[in-house]
């Protein structure tokens, strides 16, 4: 499926917590791949290990959270193997992160130029004047006035501050934009507008976006390909448009069947029975087989493997063909 | 702004209440200055002469209790506080300008080490999580920070003065010196200060290191200080303009309140040091009800506090933007 | 005088309850899995058990003049005699009880006032809070010492009523301004909201919704407020006010200090109860740094590191 | 005794003065303040006559004579000549006329009350200072010759308000004049113009301010200081061990401490009871428990021994044998109507027990031990004592109003040479007021006409073998009536080491009181002391 | 809305003021100003809008949480001022509950998950025996799907899930002589999954237990699914109001038309506009008069900035609160634009 080299290969990528009760699998056999200039969505409920796995590919976990096992490559080297002074040169520069909340990942006691200036400065020396113009460069890019280059955080907006999180991730032009949920904070009409402006941002420049989002509708139209998790796993892969039309795994199935619309015809909508696995004593097996509806007894003892469907790849028995 | 409007207006506040305090203390105690003047001249002086120092010093007119406060609160604001009874004819002033320098000096410095080292202490042991320096360091000190000061103080007094001898007895500079700015001076000032000092730096340290460590800890979980890694900053930039700035800032007026308290010690650790501060004095003007002297003391030490934490304060609004325009 | 910083950063906590054994049950339990709740608790567990068992287990009457002056350490007396010739053993036993008295009704009412002054700040709101939280702020910032030297003096013949009440006067501020953030930040929890729709009333709110919330925040000022007095009775003693006829800890050192033990031959006359005052003091301090890291789990101790 | 040998050593040294004064100096230099006075009367400001306090002995100082008149009523005194200020001006009568009247303007100044019996100070015209008197009032040739300052009129007379005067810059006529004064130390550096030629032999005396007994303490102890007026406790090892040679003590006894009785108030009011706890009580042992046998014990005649043994009636004393004797005090209990009850513990018959509270000073370790071991001795005789320790102020407010039915404690008053100075005080009907009144002395409210006739007739003579006579009929009725009883005596502290400094005045040559803080007989002292080459 | 029955709860003219920066200042926030709407028997109210824009104020002055600045409520006709006595009072506050947003937050974690519960049994039904609330506890449990209720009693908080515990919420909400819910966000926390569970209880509860909800959400589509009327709000004031299909199908108000532009829609083909406006929602700190939506309003005309528009009738029961709004009844908009000058 993958026409060229990806961006980001990871493979069987597992996160464990270490709690007073043992080790919790957060993340668990994870793989995923990023081709260049693709915008991967990966959506979930709370709790499935989303930031868990953005963190564990940005290498940004701190305990009790480890990599158990498993590689992250990005462009070809495999980053769980480097060390963090390894690492402090390919961040940013190459990779970036977007936060879920501007407002606690901006530093409130540093005004936003401050802090742009202090990640260009990490990465290359520059004459003060290049940064000046670097800056006004990217809060232009993302529409704010680089007047605001001399605000701190609380002066500005809750949208103004995702932009210019964004603005900053956007410094280098790094190849890959990880975004954990950086639109949730904001309400419906301001997020729309900044979905769609990273949307157009991604297009003009061309890096490669894997983002995370509990909000399944949200992603329909801006992603290229979604990955669904469940339970620290991903359950089904494919291109959004074939995911949402025809959903395969039973959960996939479920989550489609548990929002309702704003059009359409009114029907009664079912949810998913039951709750999310505790992922201390994750179930054998599928982990979805306690709450799946077309539950098989294989599913009680076997894990399933990715099963290859036309469009997409789905971690289901009922696929076993 | 208003955050500093009401900061003034906690400053002025305070400092009404001190004076108030002040006044009404003495007065609700039993006991009376005559007598206690009477006892201290131990018998150099005759009654007849306290009759006419009574009277000297104006003690039992008849004036309300209405009169007296507002009497000396308007004497207070001019600056005027009156005559000691005990060193009669020394100006309150006088007194006070002798012993405060060196009790605020010996504070000071000792309450900067300490909390420059706790601070620092507290950022590394958070920084270093489970690491060795956060094993050990924090609860040893907080068991040390539980050793009353003084008698801390005895024994350091008996080990590194007596003992040893490397110390002197007491005292803040050289007995045939007097004070003057030179560097002979200030080395004789450090060494004789060196004990105290020390003393309360260590007793007080475990304060400044816990707090600053579970402030730190908290403020590393934050975003923004992940934010920076992400962002591949030096870890050195990381744990002092991120984590570090951060974790003070919160802590600043706390460290400035708590001076209250180290000045508490500190006059304990003055009596054991035989240190010229104001320690002793207090505890003299307090046994000679000498009304005049213990008010002003107490008045100039609060202020002294206050003005601290105001600095503190001050400091925290131009360290960090939020404060200046929370509502 | 312990140092105590003050920062308004009181997380809420997550109290946690554990199965069918409620607050308590969880406190306690809590308290055994913390190596330094462990150690305070055995601390403060022993010196209880010598306070109370004191007329039993010490060999000697302590107050009786009965030896001869400043014995050196022998089997017959422990740790040598007063310059007054009493046995400073038995000296030290019956010390604990009126030193550890002292710490836990002073802790005690320091705690309650706390509670009071912060929890009714937060609650009443408006006016009212920015006045209690000034006059906490006052006392906060007021030097303690010379206000007790000033109060301590003039009231030394009340004995340790005085003691507590000086003590209790200049040590509540400090938990009410951290009560008072708590109850800032519970005070918009949304199950108070709910109470107070479904009907209850204010009181009942306070003391059953509010209290219950703050139980680990509220030991661990008690224990602070604990550690306060043990230190402060301890230097109000020393420097004699106090009375001087009592046994505790600081007025043995009041008497050692006059008889000028450390250098006149009986070290032990000093060592002793400022030992004992450290260790008490310092049971005090590690429950409460116990405390600190029971109410607020991110400061827990963290079995594994990796990165730096 | 100004002390010219022929061999003269040679002057140098700095000696270093150990007493604790409680509080940083203040440098005010003016020997008129009762709160400063300690750092300058003596060896800045000199007075009139030098009279020994532990003997009476009378050296002519500033006067180089005086005579009473016969009856007793003037005092007439010669001026040394050849005297100089240290500014350099003349010393002259008129500075003696100037210094007294100025405290009579000033009566805050008056720290002796002088002007109680003096009525006028003037120089004659053959150039000699004359005092008359209001009444004969020889015992206070003391206060007016021996313990008043003279003071150079002119640079006092600029003074505008003398009363609140600070005297930063002191000129006197004595041995030393004041080189630097800080908060923690005062040096005096020697006077070469001093009148005693030769005179001092000390170049520098250094006079630290110790806020406390501890560190005054380790100070001496460690050598840092020659000359000590200090309480040290177990001084054998904490002092002398230390440097056996050297380090040495003598604590002359300076003035009674006493069981006051409120003798307003029953059962104060019965001889018999007075007497009974005098027999009931273990002097020796309160001395060596209560007070590490630095006191001595006391006696019942009231004067002061060995300081003033030629002026005890020796037989009189041994007729009543004042000592702990529990038989003779049951016996006199059980006179007196008084029977022990079930308790242990005598009762009247009301069934009143004798159970009282003595008050004592909390501050004052000793006393608080004295009292306790008192408790003890009344305790086997079947008296209950109740200690009440209270902080200094509120003991001295009961004492002084005569609120308290038995106290601890001596005379607040200045002892003088001779034993008639502290029983006057104590006795005298004169010096006492009614309960409720502060009273200047007597305490214990005691009222008895014949004792206030034997002291103002002692008061009139100048005859030393009346004196004497008359204080033996005091000491009959201390004996007999038991006013207060003296149960230990207080010391003088003074510790000195010959390590460095010789000179020093010692029981076989007690050429003054020995401690820094006798007025103005440090001075004297610091005048016989010197260095050793 | 049911022109024969009157209305269960109705306010009137209902205003909220804060003042802001403490007991000196004087800036007043409106978060609400002049709000009139009626809740019917049986009825599922939905009320919409952004953050801020003050929903939860008016659930809070419904519930007398907040006293209000102005207006009134009446709950079956009486003004809610009038009742004065406790019992009356507590009397209200059994007949209209409410449930909070966070599922964390709104149960006491101290206490097990019943005392919410037994302590409304207790302060509304003081007839039952301890037994018998027990009893009704479990029943209550059992009728908002906690079965065994008995088992669940005895939980605490943290033993539950989040949609357990809101599940919890409705149940405490039950337990009084219940007519109106008010459930501010009941559902917003949690996940898409579980969350459709509870809106579908809602209108089980409804149906079965004839209680009317006031359904506060960011969330139309939600509220579509469940309310019967729906109301939007903008900035203190409503913006627009009527049957939820005919709202959604016709938006009058043209934030209405902003906020529905951009919820987004899977089902609905992808079409991006343009980069839509994206200023925050207006301070409402002393806003004075006009339209408070007209700096982000495309069609702001003049008027918009002086007169503060007042709700109109736009469609059968549906209205609007905007000077441009066309109405589909009767008058051309175009006239009655021009009539209103
Ligand atoms: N510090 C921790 N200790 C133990 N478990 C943790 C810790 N942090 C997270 N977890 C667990 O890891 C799992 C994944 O958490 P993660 O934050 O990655 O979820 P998420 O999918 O991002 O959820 P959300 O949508 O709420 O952000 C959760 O089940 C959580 O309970
Ligand atoms: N107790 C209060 N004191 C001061 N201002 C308040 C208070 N409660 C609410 N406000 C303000 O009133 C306005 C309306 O708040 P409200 O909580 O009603 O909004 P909301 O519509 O419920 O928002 P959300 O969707 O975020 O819950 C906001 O600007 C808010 O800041
Ligand atoms: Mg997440
Ligand atoms: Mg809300």
């Amino acid at each position: 499926m993958v026409v060229t080299a990806p961006v980001l290969a990871v493979d069987g990528l597992s996160v464990d917590y270490i709690t007073d009760r043992g080790a919790v699998r957060a993340v668990d056999g994870v793989s995923l791949e990023v081709a260049k200039g693709e915008f991967l969505g990966i959506v979930g409920e709370s709790g499935c290990g989303k930031s868990t796995l953005l963190f564990a590919i940005a290498r940004l976990l701190s305990p009790p959270a480890e990599i158990a096992a498993g590689s992250v490559r990005f462009r070809g080297r495999d980053m769980v193997a480097m060390d963090e002074d390894e690492l402090r040169h390919v961040r940013w520069r190459d990779y970036s992160v977007v936060m879920q909340s501007a407002m606690n990942a901006l530093n409130p006691v540093m005004t936003i130029g401050a802090q742009l200036k202090d990640a260009i400065e990490a990465h290359e020396p520059a004459s003060s004047q290049k940064i000046r113009e670097r800056s006004e460069h990217v809060m232009r890019l993302v529409g704010i006035d680089p007047i605001h280059l001399a605000s701190y955080p609380h002066q500005l907006s809750g949208g103004m501050r995702q932009r210019a999180m964004i603005a900053m991730a956007l410094v280098f032009s790094p190849e890959l934009v990880i975004m954990d949920e950086p639109t949730s904070a904001l309400d419906v009409v301001a997020q729309r507008s900044l979905m769609l402006q990273i949307k157009e941002l991604q297009r003009r420049i061309g890096f490669a976006a894997v983002f995370v989002t509990h909000d399944m509708s949200l992603v329909s139209h801006f992603s290229d390909r979604l990955a669904v998790m469940y339970a620290g796993q991903i359950v089904e892969v494919g291109a959004t448009r074939s995911v949402f039309e025809d959903p395969k795994h039973p959960y996939t199935k479920g989550l489609m069947q548990s929002f309702p619309s704003i059009s359409g015809p009114k029907e009664r909508l079912v949810g998913i029975a039951g709750s999310p696995p505790d992922l201390l004593q994750p179930p054998a097996g599928c982990r979805f087989h306690p709450r799946c509806p077309s539950v098989m007894p294989r599913c009680r003892t076997e894990e399933p493997p990715f099963y290859e469907e036309p469009a997409d790849l789905v971690r289901c028995h009922l696929y076993d063909r | 702004m208003s955050y500093i409007a009401r900061r003034l207006e906690f400053f002025v506040i305070t400092v009404w209440a001190a004076l108030t305090i002040n006044f009404i203390l003495p007065r609700i105690m039993p006991g009376n200055p005559g007598q206690a003047m009477l006892v201290r001249f131990h018998g150099r002086v005759s009654p007849q002469t306290i009759k006419a120092l009574e009277v000297a010093f104006g003690i039992n007119n008849n004036e309300s209790i209405f009169q007296q406060y507002f009497e000396y609160l308007g004497n207070t604001l001019r600056g005027d506080f009156g005559t000691s009874l005990t060193f009669f004819p020394a100006p309150v002033g006088d007194i006070v300008k002798q012993g405060l320098p060196w009790t605020l000096g010996l504070v000071g410095m000792a309450t900067i080490i300490a909390f420059a080292l706790g601070t620092l202490i507290g950022m590394l042991s958070a920084w270093r999580r489970g690491g060795f320096l956060d094993a050990i360091l924090p609860p040893a000190f907080i068991v040390i920070s539980a050793f009353p000061y003084f008698w801390l103080g005895l024994l350091v007094l008996l080990v590194f003065a007596i003992t040893l001898g490397w110390f002197p007895l007491g005292f803040a500079y050289d007995l045939s010196s007097s004070i003057n700015l030179s560097w002979d001076f200030a080395g004789q000032v450090a060494w004789h200060g060196f004990l105290p000092a020390l003393t309360i730096v260590i007793t007080s340290i475990g304060g400044w290191i816990l707090t600053m460590r579970n402030t730190m800890i908290t403020t590393l979980a934050e975003d923004y200080v992940k934010m920076a890694r992400a962002k591949g900053l030096s870890p050195v930039r990381i744990m002092f303009m991120y984590a570090g700035r951060n974790a003070i800032l919160p802590n600043l007026t706390g460290f400035a309140m708590s001076l209250g308290f180290v000045i508490s010690g500190a006059i304990l650790v003055e009596i054991v040091f035989n240190y010229p501060g104001v320690g002793f004095t207090l505890l003299q003007a307090v046994h000679s009800e000498d009304f005049a002297l213990m008010q002003t003391l107490f008045l100039l030490i609060t202020i002294a506090v206050l003005v601290a934490v105001l600095a503190a304060d001050f400091l925290t609004a131009w360290l960090d933007p939020r404060t200046r325009e929370q509502a | 005088m312990a140092i105590r910083i003050l920062t308004d950063q009181a997380p809420v906590q997550t109290p946690m309850v554990s199965k069918r054994s409620g607050i308590a049950g969880t406190l306690a339990s809590a308290l055994l899995s913390n190596r330094k709740a462990l150690a305070g608790a055995a601390v403060l567990a022993a010196f209880t058990l010598i306070a109370i068992f004191a007329p039993v287990i010490s060999p000697y009457d302590p107050h009786a003049l009965q030896f001869e002056p400043i014995l050196g350490p022998s089997r017959a007396h422990l740790l040598g005699t007063t310059g007054n010739g009493q046995d400073i053993f038995s000296q030290l036993m019956w010390s604990t009880r009126e030193s550890l008295l002292l710490a836990v009704v002073a802790g005690i009412m320091a705690t309650v006032i706390a509670v009071v002054v912060g929890v009714s700040a937060a609650y009443l709101g408006g006016l009212w809070d920015h006045v209690l939280n000034l006059v906490t702020d006052v006392f906060l910032v007021i030097p303690t010492l010379p206000l007790m030297i000033v109060v301590a003096a003039y009231a030394a013949s009340g004995g340790v009523a005085v003691l507590i009440a000086v003590i209790v006067i200049t040590g509540w501020s400090y938990g009410a301004r951290q009560l008072r953030s708590q109850a800032l930040s519970l005070r918009n929890r949304e199950f108070l909201e709910a109470a107070r729709v479904r009907g209850e009333r204010s009181l009942y709110i306070i003391l059953f919704e509010v209290l219950p919330n703050m139980t680990s925040l509220i030991v661990a000022i008690f224990l602070g407020a604990a550690l306060y007095a043990v230190l402060a009775a301890a230097g109000l003693q020393f420097i004699g006010l106090g009375d001087t006829n009592a046994l505790s800890w600081g007025t043995m050192l009041y008497w050692a200090q006059a008889n000028g033990a450390l250098l006149a031959g009986s070290p032990l006359w000093v060592l002793a109860p400022g030992i004992c005052i450290a260790l008490l003091g310092a049971a005090f301090a590690l429950l409460n740094y116990a405390f600190d890291e029971i109410a607020n789990p991110a400061l827990r101790p963290v079995r594994r590191k990796r990165w730096s | 005794s100004s002390n010219n040998n022929g061999n003269q050593p040679a002057i140098g040294g700095t000696l270093t003065i150990d007493n604790e004064s409680g509080a940083l100096w203040q440098c005010d230099f003016n020997p008129y303040n009762g709160s400063v006075n300690g750092q300058s009367f003596g060896v800045l400001y000199e007075p009139l006559v030098y009279d020994n306090l532990l003997n009476d002995k009378k050296t002519n100082w500033l006067a180089s004579d005086y005579t009473w008149s016969s009856d007793s009523k003037t005092l007439t005194f010669t001026i040394r000549s050849g005297v100089k200020w240290t500014d350099g001006q003349p010393f002259s009568a008129d500075d003696v006329v100037f210094s007294f009247n100025l405290i009579k303007q000033h009566s805050e100044l008056d720290l002796q009350s002088v002007w109680q019996v003096l009525d006028s100070v003037t120089k004659d015209s053959s150039g000699k200072v004359v005092m008359t008197f209001k009444q004969s009032a020889v015992p206070n040739f003391y206060q007016i010759a021996g313990q008043t300052a003279i003071v150079p009129q002119h640079i006092w007379s600029a003074f505008k308000d003398p009363v609140s005067q600070v005297v930063k810059d002191p000129v006197g006529t004595g041995p030393f004049t004041m080189s630097q004064c800080t908060g923690q130390n005062i040096t005096f550096t020697r006077n070469p113009n001093y009148w005693q030629t030769g005179l001092p032999r000390l170049q520098t005396v250094t006079y630290p301010a110790f806020l406390d007994n501890d560190p005054a303490n380790a100070f001496l102890a460690t050598g840092q200081a020659q000359w000590g007026g200090q309480f040290i406790p177990n001084i054998d090892t904490y002092y002398v061990a230390r440097d056996p040679q050297n380090n040495k003590y003598w604590f002359p006894p300076i003035n009674n401490i006493n069981i006051w009785f409120n003798t307003t108030i029953a059962p104060f009011n019965n001889k018999a009871v007075r007497q009974a706890i005098a027999y009931s009580i273990d002097r020796d042992s309160v001395s060596k428990k209560g007070e590490y046998g630095y006191e001595p014990p006391g006696n019942q005649t009231g004067v002061l021994s060995p300081t003033f043994d030629s002026w005890i009636d020796k037989a009189q004393a041994d007729k009543y044998g004042y000592k702990f004797d529990p038989t003779k005090a049951a016996a006199l209990l059980q006179q007196a109507g008084y029977t022990k009850g079930s308790s242990g513990i005598y009762q009247d018959a009301s069934g009143k027990k004798l159970s009282f509270t003595i008050i004592d000073i909390a501050g004052y370790t000793d006393w608080v031990a004295s009292v306790q071991v008192i408790q003890d001795n009344l305790k086997q005789v079947g008296i209950e004592l109740k200690a009440q320790n209270l902080e200094s102020n509120a003991y001295f407010d009961k004492l002084f109003t005569g609120n308290f039915q038995l106290a601890y404690g001596s005379l607040d008053t200045s002892p003088g040479p001779t034993p008639y100075y502290e029983l006057r005080n104590t006795l005298h009907s004169g010096t006492t007021a009614p309960i409720g009144q502060t009273a200047a002395g007597d305490y214990g409210r005691y009222k008895n006409p014949a004792v206030d006739t034997l002291f103002d007739q002692f008061g009139a003579t100048t005859d030393s073998a009346k004196q004497h006579d008359l204080i033996k009929q005091v000491e009959a009725i201390m004996l007999e009536d038991v006013p207060v009883i003296p149960v230990t005596e207080g010391v003088a502290w003074y510790q000195y080491s010959t390590k460095d400094f010789a000179g020093w005045p010692t029981p076989a040559d007690p050429y003054a009181a020995p401690a820094p803080w006798n007025l103005p007989d440090w001075e004297v002292t610091l005048l016989h002391v010197y260095k050793k080459s | 809305m049911n022109a024969d029955s009157a209305p269960l709860l109705e306010t009137a003219g209902l205003t909220k003021h804060f003042r802001l920066g403490g007991y000196l200042s004087n800036r007043i926030l409106h978060a609400v100003d002049d709000v009139d709407l009626a809740i019917g028997e049986q009825e599922i109210v939905a009320l919409v809008g952004e953050s801020g824009s003050g929903k939860s104020t008016i659930a809070r002055l419904i519930a007398r949480v907040y006293r209000p600045t102005g207006g009134e409520i009446y709950f079956r006709g009486r003004p809610l001022s009038a009742m004065r006595s406790r019992s009356e009072q507590l009397a209200y506050r059994g007949r209209v509950p409410m449930i909070f947003q966070d599922p964390y937050g709104s149960l006491s974690p101290v206490y097990r998950v019943s005392h919410g519960v037994l302590r409304a049994l207790k302060l509304h039904r003081p007839a039952l025996s301890k037994a018998a609330r027990d009893e009704v506890a479990a029943q209550l449990f059992e009728s908002v799907g906690l079965t065994p209720g008995s088992d669940f009693l005895d939980k605490y908080p943290y033993q539950l899930s989040g949609g357990q515990r809101q599940r919890v919420g409705f149940a405490q909400a039950l337990a009084s002589n219940t007519e109106l819910i008010l459930a501010d966000e009941p559902v917003s926390m949690l996940d898409v999954s579980v969350r459709i569970g509870l809106l579908n209880l809602m209108a089980t509860l409804r149906r079965e237990m004839r209680v009317s909800f006031l359904y506060i959400t960011h969330d139309i589509a939600s509220a579509r699914y469940v309310a019967d009327r729906l109301i939007v709000m903008y900035a203190g004031h409503i913006a627009e109001s009527g049957p939820t299909e005919d709202v959604l199908a016709h938006p009058k108000h043209p934030y209405t038309q902003l906020l529905l532009s951009a919820v987004p829609d899977p089902r609905a083909p992808i079409s991006l506009p343009a980069t839509s406006s994206v200023a925050e929602p207006p301070r409402v700190v002393d806003p004075g008069e006009g339209c408070r939506f007209r700096q982000r309003c495309p069609y702001a005309i003049e008027e918009c900035a002086l007169v503060t528009p007042r709700l109109r009738l736009l469609r059968p029961a549906h209205t609007a609160a905007c000077h441009v709004a066309t109405s589909d009844i009767g008058v051309p908009a175009k006239e009655q634009a021009a009539t209103s000058r």
